[in-house]
């Protein structure tokens, strides 16, 4: 019985990376499609969040530590990246 | 799921072979950006993609389980990754020292080197 | 950016950064990382320095002129492979120390080589690419 | 050890929701200082709830460690990244529809009358002359 | 008058721990808001005036602004004395300064002391 | 090895003259002192030839490549040293004296090219080794070329070079290619073996291209028809060039050799006609081009055209007599038109006027020179006593000889007249024409001057009167080593009253009526556009503007600047070679799908990869197009996560953020919505291109499936990584270790790149701009 | 010690510039140092090679393992009589622009990095001829293809930045393509050292990906050696470059990619009874004639002298097209003729824009008087290209020529013989324009050539006459090159163990 519904905890687990297409499909539309570029450049901080989940789930599923390594790393540098799209939508879109 | 790779490969290969045939620098840029990562997927399928398990030697071991992931491409990937990462941040100054000094990036305005000493080309219009 | 946020904790990204980035490059051998992440990890803290400060503060930051430390980390990843080139005559041949289940060498000085090239290379990308157009 | 493995799925369950809920704001909020909101907030939590799921999953030290430094690196850099793209956004001329309630950055703040994708759109020349 | 170290030791975890709560709420506010028939359509920008003394305290603040229910900072005026709010909830804002006063604003400048 | 010792020795008095001649006050006669030592070795070496005896010397040069430096000394090969060395001995002298009042650096360096031309020359008539042969012949082009221009800063004498070198270099390679295909039908490159071996190679199914490539590379050479046209041009040269190159030794190398080859094609009936058919149409040609001139060098020339036709005429004959006719008149020609040359070039020297027609009275002023000149003329026109006139007689007995020399015949005693027009107009209208002034003359004779055309003139009488002297010695000797067998001949000057003599005064009244019309006609002629059309080099610049038209027409189609263009026919011609080789080399496709391991996470990601990438190629904004390959960057780095390759993900993430963070800043600067730069038509074209790439890359891995792995490298990282380099991590103890000249290389690509990147961004217009 | 140096004589030439760029790096703003180290560097680089050629010719294919990992699991840099060769060139090259540069590089362009991007390319040249690796293959030709870029637009002239963006488009894609074709190679024969895959592929079934694989490698180098019809970045940049820089690639660069497909098509795939012979062949025509015929059309030196490139590089790819060992003889007889001569008549068009203040023939003129001694030494490549004998040129043209005579290629035969008298034909363009014309620009616009352009170019001219001369030692040399190219066992034995060639099926 627990060993079932452990079981069924793992499985759900696994499958929880295939839920989590979903915000990342509707994360990806709206960088492509915008309108705007800062809601690009939202969007784009939003896929911090999905892939350090998805590290985690991957870690959790293989058991393997290596992978929340990589999170921890994404969650370290890709802020380097908002700040990037920041700094140029102030720069570009500003008066100057 | 080799097919699933192999087609996925191939339109995001040929989608940069496509960005590279344009006249726009940055364009041609993204072009080698898509192909890299291209050949890189094309790297990690010449090595088989069949596990999940990363190739690190858990402590207590001494040799790789035999179901890690192939540990060759990935490092060949990551040389290649590197690559193309230096080579897309050297055209991306190429661009920008074209753009500051001609005003543009796109192709067709770009013709001093063709013209330089062209034969087509009248001499006093020579630069 | 003139951002007072950013700005007040630019420097604490910027230490936490460089940290990581060692700890990633020393570990690299036996878990993810390595030289190459770790350069990147630690350019990013450039980087953030870069955005947060501007170009002057993240040169002096690194203290030697980037390209020299490009330099000086392919010449460290080359000196890495003589002693095994000179001692078991082959180049890039690891020595390496053992202390119980503790084992260094050689391939991490290569990997520091690995490490310096590529900080110093990104910064100096990062540099040019936002030093401000003097002219133009 | 079944209610810690409970948890932990719970856990990882409330992350996803939470992740699911950000990107649906992504969608469905009407303008970028709004979907900011979603992303920023319900994006973070999202994660370190996930995170937090596989530490208690694995119940191990170093993942513990490494997943408390994860949550601490999201903690500390979602925010700034968020009050950086909001304000440029502003700055930028932004479309911000839902911005009824006043706007006491007015005059205080540069903000560009046109949104920067609208001014693009309309001549590459335009741009040029910038 | 600075109170102890101690005492201000103990007001940062308060300050964490509050903060983690109120992270909470404006996630699940957030994902209320996200799948709510209605999407929210109204919001605004409040100026909020600080009476805090270091550049590092405001942009705490600034910071766990941001990760509050409903609000983000978007940006500290020049001579330090404003915080300017993006607000999801464009009702009240006086309550929204006032919120951000109690939790935050005062436990920070007790910390800063 | 005396042979080897004469070629070294003029090829070290060309730079010895080189160094020296500035300095010397008579550069001329004592510079001849070499052609004239070497003349006498040659002499001394002839006496000791017998009948078909000769002699050989070889050094081996490039084994490896079976050239030898062979060298082989028979009684024709004696007749060209002799007439090599000696005209060159009286060149030499003259060159000293024609270059007198020039700067003497300038005279240095033609006195230089002269001597050198002479050992191009021994080289190319001494060598066995055709490959050697072939590099004389090449370098006797090369001298000729650079005398031809000699007069570089005019126009005229550049083009004329160029032209030259351009007919004569081609036929050389035409030559060149004879020469491989003779050494692959026979396996050797030795001429005398070759001669010897005739049968086989006229057996050989290579003997048709062969024969042409030969009569190309001759033809040109000797100026036949249609090549003839460049020889009158060469005439730009110095007349010291123009005597001695131009008439009495060079052009005489294509005759050489093809009197050489003559006895390897005798059982290919085909090379004698062909010789037959253009060796009489240049004889006509030459004829009448020479009635077509007014300068004195001009008609000398032409008439040496019609002489080359003479000869290859000749070879092209069967029979003995024709071997000795050939060489009679190879000997009496190099005599009488070198002297008549030099003759022009005292007058032209003396008055500074190239035209006969401005040209009178200089008897008086040049006697010496109008002495040799009228001598000589009557060698050329083929009267008694001349050894001109043997050598005619020997020509129309050799053509009465053999059938198709018969048919050959009335053509050549028309060609032979206009020889005699072109005598008597030599001997007598410069110098004792009545009509018009007297020209001025800016010197009389002087000793270096009339001594060549002295020397040569009296020759002429000398061996006409003693023909004995030549006749065992030279000519029966020559003419055996070409018949290949002894010749009994006789070289007389009296044979009784034969047909020949009767022609022979047909042809003497022919040429006087022609020298009479002359004043008449010549500019008529000269001036007839069909005639000057059908005979003149348009037919040449015709070909080689047409050559470069070509080459312009297809360089602009291809070079044509424009990126997309070269990009495109890149990408076309690898599809392209890609499509011909699968279809050519591949057997089938075969391919191992298996869809049960489908997992969704990976195939979703793959699939947003997808869209991202067309998402990039369709959006005219950059920025989007930059967030779209975000995406698929992103999404290979969620690939490597799903993958079990942690490196692979964080790396691929940090790059994606560094490329974000540097793409932005080229963004900042640059318009973010440039106009298209396409036509609909060019993208449709770059669709089905890039549809063709992806076509191939899916075969390729579709069919990798199929192959069976073989994991010997993986399998030995797997289990040394930990023991034997002591790290967990086998990517990175990969990186560091089993490849780590793949990473050095690897941080050496970062580093360069940061530094060209640091250079170009450099700020202008300061120094220090690498700070 | 002296022993160790001696036995990883393969490494050096790629460490020594490696190591010079390096330190050159970390000495960065300090020109005068750099010089010195610069300069020590070519020094050494030129004498480690002579050392490597030598201990080839004397004790056959050199061949080491970084670090100590047995091939094919590790790295193999191997050097056989072709990498050799290669290398040695490479070092007289380095040397005689070094000299050349000591007239022509400026001081800005130190400071950009001259030094460091120099010997980097170097390096990266000597390691794409001297490794036994593939993807290791692939890393060289990146450091070259980035250094290039780098020294190309070093004067960042608007023509330099144009020309090098031409470059890079069209050499980025050839790289991308050698690495799929390098993946392509590994998934389907698992392996990457190049002996090793010379050894197994003969055992593995045909497959559409092997066929792709050779076929991208064909086009990948074919951009890089700048065949026909994939030549078009070459003539459209190499003459924005300075001209040292020209010089250096002019000789070097095209070549390296004729050397890959050298090796990659005798080691890994065949030529032989395969559809690439007639590609190749067609190619190698195509490159001749449109080469030439660029050529023949232009009127700036430099632009001639790059599309010559073109013309002289399809005479290569016949060698290889016709795949016996007289053909392959005669292509590598004709790399490194050309390296030379190539290298020489850019520095000569170097010290005519000197000596008449222009690279345009039309405007040019006068220099037999103004400089003779260049005029003489000009002759000596010019005449070598043009095929005339007895200079290196000749044998070169010969032996190609020849071996497609063997073979019967009738029609490349009279392909190269007519592309001969066009090459003559532009480069008497050049003699009569600039040297025999009398000048057109006023006095002021010449300068005496200096001293070290002369030298240089004497040195190049002083090889080309001996090579001519003395051909023989090089022919032996090539034929025995040719033979361990046509019968790759010598290679793979020396790479992979003894005997190894003769078990195709055998794990090392
Ligand atoms: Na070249
Ligand atoms: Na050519």
């Amino acid at each position: 019985m627990i060993e079932t519904l452990s079981n069924a905890l793992d499985w759900l687990s696994a499958s929880l990376v295939v839920v989590l297409m979903v915000p990342l499909a509707l994360t990806f539309w709206r960088m492509v499609r915008g309108p705007g570029y800062a809601d690009r450049f939202i969007a784009i901080d939003m896929l911090t969040g999905i892939a350090v989940a998805i590290a985690a789930l991957t870690a959790g599923t293989t058991g393997r530590r290596e992978f929340l390594d990589v999170a921890f790393g994404i969650a370290l540098i890709s802020f380097v990246a908002t700040c990037a799209l920041a700094a140029f939508l102030e720069r570009k879109g500003s008066r100057r | 799921m080799s097919l699933v790779y192999a087609l996925a490969i191939a339109v995001i290969s040929a989608c940069g072979v496509y960005l590279m045939l344009s006249r726009h620098a940055v364009r041609i840029l993204f072009g080698v950006a898509v192909l890299s990562a291209a050949v890189n997927l094309v790297i990690l399928y010449a090595g088989r993609i069949v596990s999940t398990v990363p190739p690190v030697i858990p402590g207590g071991e001494t040799a790789l389980a035999v179901e890690a992931a192939n540990p060759l491409p990935q490092a060949l990937i990551l040389t290649a990754i590197v690559i193309g990462f230096a080579l897309v941040a050297f055209v991306a100054a190429l661009a920008l020292r074209l753009h500051r000094s001609t005003g543009t990036l796109d192709n067709r305005a770009l013709d001093d080197a063709e013209r330089l000493g062209s034969p087509f080309v009248p001499t006093e219009d020579r630069p | 950016m003139n951002s007072l946020v950013l700005s007040a904790f630019a420097r604490i990204f910027f230490w936490l950064m460089i940290a990581v980035s060692l700890y990633i490059l020393y570990r690299g051998h036996n878990e993810p990382g390595g030289g190459f992440v770790g350069g990147l990890i630690g350019a990013s803290g450039f980087a953030i320095l870069v955005l947060a400060e501007g170009v002057e503060a993240a040169r002096a930051a690194l203290r030697i002129h980037p390209v020299a430390a490009m330099g000086a980390g392919l010449v460290l990843a080359l000196l890495s492979g003589l002693p095994g080139l000179l001692l078991e005559g082959a180049f890039l041949t690891h020595w390496w120390l053992h202390i119980g289940s503790f084992h260094t060498g050689t391939a991490l000085l290569f990997d520091i080589g690995v490490y310096l090239v590529v900080v110093g290379g990104i910064l100096a990308l990062v540099l040019r690419f936002y030093e401000e157009d003097a002219h133009s | 050890m079944i209610v810690l493995s409970l948890a932990s799925f719970m856990s990882k369950l409330v992350g996803v929701v939470f992740l699911f809920a950000a990107a649906v704001g992504l969608i469905r909020f009407s303008d970028p200082l709004q979907r900011m909101h979603a992303a920023t907030k319900a994006g973070t939590l999202g994660a370190g709830f996930i995170v937090l799921g596989v530490v208690l999953q694995l119940q191990r030290l170093d993942v513990t460690l490494t997943g408390l430094a994860v949550v601490l690196f999201l903690l500390l850099t979602i925010p700034v990244a968020g009050h950086l793209l909001g304000r440029a956004a502003y700055v930028s001329g932004a479309d911000i529809g839902g911005l009824r309630g006043g706007d006491a950055l007015e005059g205080v703040l540069d903000r560009h009358p046109g949104a920067l994708e609208a001014r693009i759109g309309e001549t590459a020349a335009q741009v040029e002359a910038q | 008058m600075r109170s102890s170290l101690v005492t201000r030791a103990w007001d940062c975890v308060v300050l964490a721990a509050v903060f983690q709560r109120e992270l909470l709420k404006s996630s699940v506010a957030v994902a209320q808001a996200a799948f709510a028939r209605e999407p929210r359509t109204a919001s605004a920008i409040i100026a909020m005036p600080i009476r805090l003394r270091t550049e590092f305290g405001i942009a705490v603040l600034a910071n766990m602004v941001t990760l509050t229910p409903g609000t983000c900072s978007l940006h500290i005026s020049d001579d330090r004395r404003t915080l300017f709010i993006h607000s999801l909830d464009a009702d009240d804002p006086e309550a929204i300064v006032a919120d951000i006063r109690s939790t935050f604003e005062d436990r920070i400048r007790r910390i800063e002391g | 090895m005396p042979l080897i010792a004469c070629i070294a020795v003029a090829i070290a008095s060309a730079l010895v003259a080189r160094v020296t001649a500035p300095h010397l006050r008579h550069p001329g006669w004592a510079l001849a002192t070499v052609p004239a030592a070497l003349f006498c070795v040659f002499l001394g070496l002839g006496l000791r030839l017998e009948g078909e005896a000769f002699l050989t010397e070889r050094v081996e040069w490039v084994p490896a490549l079976g050239v030898a430096l062979g060298f082989r000394l028979d009684g024709f090969s004696l007749l060209f040293c002799l007439l090599i060395t000696g005209i060159g001995a009286l060149v030499t002298i003259y060159a000293g004296a024609y270059f007198a009042d020039k700067p003497r650096d300038k005279g240095a360096r033609f006195l230089a090219l002269i001597l050198l031309f002479m050992a191009a020359m021994l080289g190319t008539v001494l060598s066995d080794n055709l490959i050697g042969l072939y590099v004389f012949w090449e370098l006797t082009s090369l001298v000729s070329f650079l005398l031809i221009g000699f007069d570089s800063h005019q126009s005229a004498a550049r083009k004329a070079a160029l032209q030259s070198l351009i007919v004569t270099a081609g036929g050389g390679l035409c030559l060149f290619g004879a020469i491989l295909l003779i050494g692959s039908a026979l396996g050797t490159f030795s001429l005398s073996e070759v001669v010897a071996r005739g049968d086989e190679l006229t057996a050989s199914p290579l003997a048709p291209a062969i024969l042409v490539l030969l009569c190309l590379g001759t033809f040109t050479k000797s100026a036949q028809v249609p090549f003839h046209f460049w020889l009158p041009n060469a005439m730009q040269a110095p007349t010291p060039a123009s005597a001695y190159l131009h008439s009495a030794t060079m052009v005489k190398l294509g005759v050489y050799l093809l009197a050489r080859f003559d006895q390897a094609f005798a059982g290919m009936p085909a090379f004698g006609m062909t010789l037959v058919v253009f060796g009489t149409a240049t004889l006509l040609v030459g004829g009448l081009r020479a009635m077509m001139q007014s300068g004195f060098k001009g008609v000398l020339a032409q008439s040496t055209v019609g002489s080359l036709g003479l000869l290859v005429l000749l070879i092209g004959l069967g029979g003995e007599t024709a071997a000795v006719a050939t060489v009679g008149f190879i000997l009496a020609h190099a005599l009488y038109k070198a002297a008549l040359f030099f003759c022009a070039g005292n007058v032209i020297h003396a008055t500074g006027r190239t035209q006969i027609t401005q040209m009178a009275g200089l008897g008086r002023k040049l006697p010496m020179t109008a002495l040799a000149a009228a001598a000589a003329a009557l060698s050329m026109a083929g009267l008694p006593p001349m050894v001109g006139f043997i050598a005619k007689e020997l020509v129309f007995e050799a053509q009465l000889a053999d059938a198709a020399g018969t048919l050959a015949l009335a053509l050549a005693v028309v060609g032979n007249a206009a020889f005699v027009m072109v005598a008597l107009l030599s001997a007598i209208d410069p110098f004792w024409k009545r009509r018009g002034v007297p020209s001025e003359v800016h010197h009389a004779d002087t000793p270096g001057l009339v001594v060549g055309p002295l020397v040569l003139s009296a020759l002429g009488l000398l061996f006409g009167l003693a023909p004995g002297l030549v006749a065992n010695s030279l000519v029966v000797p020559a003419a055996s080593a070409l018949a290949g067998r002894p010749i009994e001949a006789s070289f007389s000057l009296w044979h009784g009253f034969t047909p020949m003599l009767a022609l022979s005064a047909a042809v003497v009244a022919l040429g006087a009526v022609l020298y009479a019309l002359w004043p008449r006609v010549h500019w008529r002629l000269g001036e007839w556009p069909p005639l000057v059309a059908l005979l003149g080099d348009r037919g040449y610049y015709s070909v080689f503007n047409g050559i470069l038209n070509l080459a312009e027409r297809s360089t602009r189609i291809l070079q044509n600047g424009d990126q997309r263009a070269y990009t495109a026919t890149v990408v076309a011609a690898t599809l392209t070679i890609l499509t011909l080789g699968l279809v050519f080399d591949t057997p089938g496709l075969a391919v191992d799908i298996d869809l049960s391991d489908l997992r969704i996470a990976p195939v979703a990601v793959l699939a947003f990869m997808m869209i991202g990438a067309v998402a990039a190629t369709r959006t005219r904004s950059l920025l989007t197009a930059l967030v779209s390959v975000g995406i698929v960057g992103f999404g290979s780095a969620l690939v490597f996560l799903l993958n079990g390759a942690p490196d692979l993900a964080l790396t691929q993430f940090s790059v994606e953020v560094l490329v974000v963070v540097i793409l932005t800043a080229l963004l900042l600067r640059i318009p973010l919505r440039p106009a298209s730069t396409r036509t609909t038509a060019e993208r449709r074209l770059d669709l089905a291109l890039a549809g063709g790439f992806g076509i191939v890359v899916f075969v390729a891995l579709i069919a990798m499936t199929a192959v069976p792995f073989d994991p010997r490298l993986s399998a030995f990282f797997a289990a040394a990584s930990y023991p034997e380099a002591w790290g967990r991590n086998v990517v990175n103890v990969i990186l560091v270790d089993f490849r780590a000249i793949d990473t050095l290389g690897e941080i050496a690509v970062v580093c360069f790149a940061a530094l060209g990147a640091w250079g170009l961004l450099r700020r202008t217009g300061k120094t220090g701009g690498a700070r | 010690m002296i022993g160790v140096l001696a036995s990883n004589a393969v490494l050096w030439p790629v460490a020594v510039p490696l190591a010079t760029a390096a330190v050159c790096a970390a000495l960065w703003g300090r020109i005068e140092a750099q010089r010195v180290v610069s300069w020590i560097g070519t020094i050494l680089l030129f004498a480690v090679s002579l050392a490597l050629l030598s201990r080839t010719v004397m004790d056959g294919i050199q061949a080491i393992q970084f670090g100590n990992w047995a091939a094919p699991f590790g790295v193999t840099f191997a050097a056989d009589r072709l990498g050799a060769a290669m290398a040695a060139i490479t070092g007289l090259m380095a040397l005689a622009t070094m000299i050349f540069g000591l007239a022509d590089i400026r001081r800005r362009e130190e400071e950009a990095g001259f030094h460091v991007l120099f010997h980097g390319m170097l390096a990266g040249v000597n390691g794409a001829f001297l490794t036994g690796d593939i993807f290791n293959l692939y890393v060289w030709f990146e450091i070259m293809l980035i250094t290039a870029m780098g020294l190309l637009s070093i004067r960042r002239t608007r023509a330099q930045l144009d020309g090098t963006l031409k470059y890079a488009v069209l050499n980025l894609f050839s790289t991308l393509l050698f690495l799929l074709a390098v993946a392509l190679l590994y998934g389907a024969a698992g392996t990457l050292n190049m002996a090793d895959l010379g050894r197994v592929l003969p055992t593995l079934p045909p497959s559409a990906t092997l066929t792709v694989s050779a076929l991208l490698f064909l086009a990948g180098f074919g951009i890089k050696a700048g065949y026909f019809p994939l030549f078009f970045w070459l003539p459209a940049s190499y003459h924005t470059a300075s001209i040292t820089i020209a010089a250096i690639f002019a000789g070097l660069l095209t070549k390296v990619g004729v050397y890959a497909c050298y090796r990659v098509f005798t080691l890994i795939f065949a030529v032989d009874g395969s559809g690439l012979r007639d590609i190749l062949a067609v190619m190698a025509a195509g490159t001749m004639l449109f080469g030439v015929f660029g050529a023949a059309v232009q009127w700036d030196v430099r632009r001639i002298l790059s599309f010559h490139i073109v013309s002289q590089i399809g005479y290569m790819l016949l060698g290889l097209a016709l795949a016996t060992p007289a053909g392959l003889a005669g292509g590598v007889f004709y790399i490194v003729h050309h390296i030379v001569v190539k290298a020489n008549l850019f520095l000569i068009a170097g010290a005519i824009h000197r000596a008449s203040g222009t690279f345009d023939l039309r405007r040019s003129g006068g220099l037999l008087k103004r400089s003779p001694l260049l005029a003489m030494l000009f002759l000596v490549p010019a005449l070598s290209l043009g095929g005339i004998p007895p200079l290196s040129g000749f044998w070169a043209k010969f032996m190609v020529i020849d071996a497609a005579v063997k073979d019967q290629a009738w029609w490349l035969v009279g392909v190269s013989l007519f592309v001969g008298i066009l090459t003559l034909y532009s480069m008497t363009k050049i003699w009569m324009e600039a040297f025999w014309k009398s000048p057109v620009l006023p006095r002021e616009a010449a300068r005496p050539v200096p001293r070290p352009m002369l030298v240089a170019i004497a040195l190049l001219s002083a090889v080309t006459v001996v090579i001519g001369l003395v051909a023989q030692p090089f022919v032996l040399y090539v034929n025995e090159a040719a033979a361990g190219l046509a019968d790759p066992a010598g290679y793979i034995d020396a790479v992979l163990g003894p005997g190894m060639a003769a078990r195709p099926g055998a794990t090392p």
